[in-house]
């Protein structure tokens, strides 16, 4: 039990993770000495995480607005406008401290969390994503994080009942660590019921619902912020415990009372629990909010009012109500078995007040706690670009054969069929494209629509160019949208960095800002929800720049799309975009040759979007229903893919004059595409790729059991699925 | 030589399978049951007679796979 | 036909089963687990899939005396018609409706993944529309579907030919490599001795159309209403 | 009033979490575990004060709930 009284000392201070001049301006806000809780308080609002106080004035670069856009950043989740009355309401966001430490809970929680923002704004979820980068294969910790992780997440969608359609794993030593745990949530309301968190009207009543407060995970805010050292083990009963029951219960709850016209405001109870979520709302709607805590639902005896303010209990959230409804209100929650207690009201002081056993604990404006956090312009240095690496300069593999055979095997490349076959990808019955797609597609209700989705970065790009490597990172999101016939409408980011106290770590968030801006721009692709992890550093070793990027997109007639697998022998393979064999930063020099350098591929964003609109006009006209994105690994590995999905061989006939055959099949140029389609097809469609000025080739044949280089090496589709399915399960068997 | 480990959650980690247990007792009108909190028996058949390197054996299993010791407490008894 | 979807706090399949039966043309009613009877004129009763109480003791162990079940039980003893699919499979089984029990999967993972099954026998209401041996693709998303019974009732089940589906091959070849979650005999589905209950691991729910991985479940459903239909 | 329920698979059940944990026990190179059988432990509160009234609760509790007396035994030890 703390007790309100304590003193104040610098150490104290300095626990809390407030600089010296953070608690001198605090002091000055308030022009007294802070309780104790209000210490917590301010050091839950002004810690990086709830105030984005180093990337508030970057984030402002980010274009946010698009005809479609309903509700841009700032509220739990973006939301767009997908017509019919519909609307997509989505986020993506971090867990990753709280996984390092304690893998399956902290995967767990952060599903949760996700999912609880998506539905507080009057969305029921209907799929779900994740991002995960975890430290090299060999390195001791790497196997019980991933089974930790990937479990976590299945245990807590699956019983939630969300299907787990998409995402992304890879592995570098640079999360050895810090390893990476995002989660995504997509959920559809109608656009006439979405609700958000400003709270109104004076008198009010504040309601506190879900699950009870105990004494978890506080400090867990401030924990997110903070760069680990070796001690950090040490943390560890800050940890949350899941329960996907009880959020199962509390979204069937919170629908069912959203229907019934009672709630004016809600907001989910998130990072620092209470104080953001009751603050938020009053800020938000220009009140002041006062809470009485010796109303709120406990699991443990004897909790001080900091402890409340603090704990990041999970299932809970907070709501304002019409007066009047309160009656209505907790009949439902009784029903759903949760907590219903009015907890405070609204004001009119722009206080932020909060009572417990009849004394004031904490008095501080409301506005202020938000308004006047601190904001850091940090110093930032632009990278040292890399050099341009020239294809003939890399060396050539021994075998074509056996560097792809390699590459389908390895770690980054193989099949992660061992990672979501743990989750539940087909509940709901609108799963049209299963995760092993370039993008996965849900059906909307009963169609025709449907919403493309898909996660993706390529954090060595962006460590080679911040600039390029955000703009990479945007593309291939819209890209992977576009391979499925989607149109690309919005996204959501998570931006993953080190500390940014260090000038060279602030350069890279400025840089893939700025890129990720660039293309988001260039591509009508405006960003709606995000978040920002920094401080993924330990002991002066940050992870690989990685703003992940979540995007979605909308296919008007779902039925009508591309999937990546083979689907007939003799059809034409024909190539979209340009090749000039880059292989700076390429998965072949870095794992064939075993080079991690040079600039990473350009984007060039026009011919991004006339390549993709090309292809996209493609799908939907019907005349093409195989396509198949370039990414890592470039045009080998994407035919190889498609081979493999469709169990049918292909021949790659066309070889290069002007480049070394290995640049050909290996470089990572940016904006391409492959499709399969027949003969006929396909003299037409190269035809009006030559009209429209857009580059388009013929790549070569499908059909037979083999991959057929040119040249003539063949390797069987089985060899390659064996050696693409193998190397995941093997690995957490212990026998890779 | 046999031993059993119970590995107990932790004080104040939330366990929500007791909660529902808890809850489900009430409802199956099994009465004067207040609060329930669920853990893990291990029994377990030790190869070895040598009381130590028994104990040792049980505190590594213990340490490395059975108890998840940032949210579980774990106990050894040896028969 | 009607058929009544029990609702468990933390049922999560029950729109699933519930499109899927009325694509087969059956008008279908949610039923809410505090309920003491069942809709009048219920002809089938189905405990659809899901975590209900989260799954938290034993899968199915908190649902399956549920006040609903009373009501279940008694449906069924009339020769009413009970489906459990996934988490009703277990339920069935803690509930005493079926014998055994679902255990953790083999590998002690959740899975999911499509699967094919080999219909035992096609003279229940369950499986009419499908051919004796036939291999249907339908899809399995289960922790514990590991089915386990003692030898006495595995016997029993196997003498009185109350096996209703085994994990196969694509030609309904049963192989331990089909057989992912380790169940005894293959075991997918079992049917109680009058044949009117059906307890089964995947779900046919979600193989009902074209566009969503192939339409293998919809036999079942097709089965059940012709089934009420001729009973009429 | 305080008790302890413990559930144990009954001898001959197959134990396919067990099995798993022996394996993984023998992979993490912990030496000298034999068979692993994994069990329940439930940690209950219980409101009288009546040592007959607690025996007849936790019985019902076993017998309703908290064992499925097909596959599991059941001990209860009042504190
Ligand atoms: N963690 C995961 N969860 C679910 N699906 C995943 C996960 N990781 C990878 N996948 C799926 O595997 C496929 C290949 O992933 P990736 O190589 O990242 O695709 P791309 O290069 O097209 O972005 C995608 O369909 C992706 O959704
Ligand atoms: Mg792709």
């Amino acid at each position: 039990m703390i007790r309100n009284d304590v003193a104040i000392t610098p150490e104290l201070v300095k626990e809390h993770g407030l600089k010296p001049d953070e608690y001198e301006r605090f002091v000055a806000l308030i022009g007294r000495t802070p309780s104790i809780t209000e210490l917590g308080i301010v050091s839950a609002m002004w810690n990086e995480h709830c105030s984005y106080k180093s990337s508030r004035l970057h984030l402002r670069g980010l274009p946010t607005k698009a005809p479609w856009v309903i509700q841009g950043p700032g509220e739990n989740a973006g939301v767009i406008d997908i017509g019919d009355g519909l609307a997509c309401i989505f986020k993506m966001e971090s867990h990753n401290h709280p996984s390092f430490i304690e893998p399956y809970q902290g995967a767990t929680t952060g599903v949760g969390g996700i999912l609880r923002d998506v539905f507080t704004m009057g969305a029921r979820p209907i799929a779900a994503l994740n991002f995960l980068r975890f430290g090299e294969p060999d390195h001791p910790k790497t196997p019980h994080l991933v089974s930790g992780v990937v479990a976590g997440i299945g245990g807590y969608g699956n019983s939630f009942g969300v299907p787990t359609v998409g995402g992304s794993v890879g592995f570098h030593p640079r999360y050895n660590g810090n390893i990476l745990v995002n989660a995504m949530a997509v959920g559809l309301a109608r656009t006439d019921e979405i609700f958000y968190a400003a709270a109104t009207g004076v008198g009010n009543p504040i309601v506190y619902l879900g699950s009870k407060t105990g004494r978890d995970g506080i400090h867990g805010a401030t924990m997110a912020s903070a760069e680990f050292d070796d001690a950090s083990e040490e943390k560890r009963p800050t940890v949350q415990v899941g329960d996907p029951f009880a959020e199962k219960l509390l979204l069937e709850a919170c629908l069912e009372l959203m229907q019934s016209g009672a709630v004016i405001a809600i907001q989910d109870m998130g990072a620092a629990g209470l104080t953001c979520s009751a603050v938020e709302m009053g800020a938000k709607g220009d009140l002041g909010v006062e809470l009485d805590l010796d109303k709120v639902p406990c699991r443990e005896e004897g909790m001080s009012a900091y402890e409340m303010m603090l704990s990041e209990s999970q299932e809970r959230m907070l709501m304002v109500l019409k007066p009047g409804m309160e009656k209505e209100a907790e009949a439902i929650f009784v029903k759903w078995g949760l907590d219903f207690a009015i907890i405070g009201r609204t004001t009119d002081t722009l206080r932020f007040v909060v009572k417990h056993h009849g004394e004031v604990m904490a008095d501080l404006p409301i506005k202020e706690l938000g308004d006047e956090a601190p904001l850091y312009d940090r110093p930032h240095i632009a990278n040292t670009y890399q050099a341009v690496i020239r294809p003939e300069s890399v060396e050539a593999p021994v075998s074509d054969a056996d560097a792809l055979l390699r590459l389908v095997g390895s770690p980054d490349q193989c099949s992660k069929r061992w990672v979501w076959e743990q989750y539940d990808h087909l509940i709901l019955g609108n799963t049209v494209q299963t995760p092993g797609g370039d993008a996965a597609i849900v059906r909307v209700e009963d169609g025709p629509k449907g919403l493309a989705m898909t996660t993706d970065v390529t954090p060595r790009y962006c460590e080679a160019d911040p600039v390029e490597g955000g703009k990479q990172a945007v593309a291939e999101a819209w890209r992977n949208i576009t391979a499925v016939g989607g149109l690309p409408l919005a996204i959501t980011d998570n931006l993953n960095f080190g500390n940014p106290e260090r000038p060279e770590v602030m350069g890279q968030f400025v840089g893939c800002l700025k890129g990720i801006a660039e293309a988001c721009r260039a591509l009508d692709f405006p960003v709606v929800s995000g978040n920002v992890s920094l401080y993924n550093e330990t002991n002066g070793q940050g992870i690989l720049p990685t703003p992940a990027i979540g995007g979605v997109g909308v296919l008007e007639n779902v039925s009508v799309h591309a999937s990546v697998a083979l689907r007939r022998e003799e059809d034409v393979l024909v190539l979209i975009g340009e090749t000039t064999g880059w292989l700076g930063q390429s998965i072949y020099l870095r794992d064939v040759c075993g080079r991690e350098e040079g600039a990473p591929p350009p984007v060039d964003l026009a011919a991004e979007r006339r390549n993709g609109d090309f292809v996209r006009q493609l799908i939907r006209s019907g005349q093409v229903d195989t396509v198949h994105d370039c990414s890592d690994g470039g045009i080998a590995l994407a035919v190889a893919e498609m081979a493999m999905a469709g169990g049918i061989g292909a021949m790659i006939t066309a070889a290069p004059d002007n480049m070394p055959l290995h640049a050909f099949l290996f470089g990572e140029d940016q904006s391409r595409y492959i499709l399969a389609m027949d003969r006929d097809q396909a003299a037409d469609i190269l035809y009006e790729a030559s009209a429209l000025g857009i580059p388009a080739v013929t790549l070569g044949l499908t059909g037979g059991h083999s991959l057929i280089l040119p040249g003539g090496q063949a390797i069987s589709v089985k060899d390659l699925k064996a050696a693409h399915e193998s190397w995941l399960p093997d690995y957490m068997a212990g026998k890779a | 030589m046999k031993a059993r480990v119970t590995v107990t959650l932790k004080n104040g980690v939330l366990d929500p399978q007791g909660k529902a247990i808890e809850g489900a007792l009430k409802s199956l009108g099994v009465e004067g049951i207040g609060n329930v909190r669920q853990g893990k028996v291990f029994d377990i058949e030790l190869e070895t007679q040598d009381q130590d390197q028994a104990e040792a054996a049980l505190k590594a299993a213990c340490e490395k796979l059975l108890a998840n010791t940032v949210i579980e407490n774990y106990r050894v008894e040896i028969a | 036909m009607k058929s009544a979807v029990i609702v468990f706090p933390g049922s999560n399949r029950e729109g699933d089963v519930a499109r899927a039966l009325a694509q087969a043309g059956s008008k279908v009613e949610k039923v809410w687990h505090a309920e003491t009877e069942l809709p009048s004129g219920t002809d089938l009763v189905v405990l659809p899939g899901g975590f209900s109480y989260g799954d938290y003791l034993r899968c199915g162990a908190i649902a399956g005396r549920a006040t609903v079940m009373d009501a279940v039980r008694a449906h069924a003893a009339r020769g009413g018609l009970v489906l459990g699919i996934c988490n009703g499979f277990q339920i069935l089984c803690e509930s005493g409706l079926l014998p055994g029990i679902l255990m953790r999967n083999a590998n002690l993972k959740f899975i999911c993944h499509r699967q094919f099954l080999r219909v035992e026998r096609t003279d229940t209401a369950f499986t009419r529309a499908y051919d004796k041996g036939q291999a249907i693709d339908v899809c399995v998303a289960h922790g514990e579907g590991n089915y386990t019974a003692d030898a006495e009732t595995l016997n029993r089940l196997e003498g009185e030919g109350l096996v209703a589906f085994r994990y196969s091959d694509e030609r309904g070849q049963v192989t331990t490599n089909a057989n992912r979650n380790g169940s005894m005999n293959s075991i997918a589905g079992i049917y109680s001795e009058t044949l009117n209950v059906l307890g089964m691991m995947p779900h046919p729910e979600n193989l009902i159309e074209d566009l969503i991985g192939g339409t293998d479940g919809r036999g079942l459903f097709d089965s059940l209403v012709s089934s009420v239909a001729r009973a009429a």
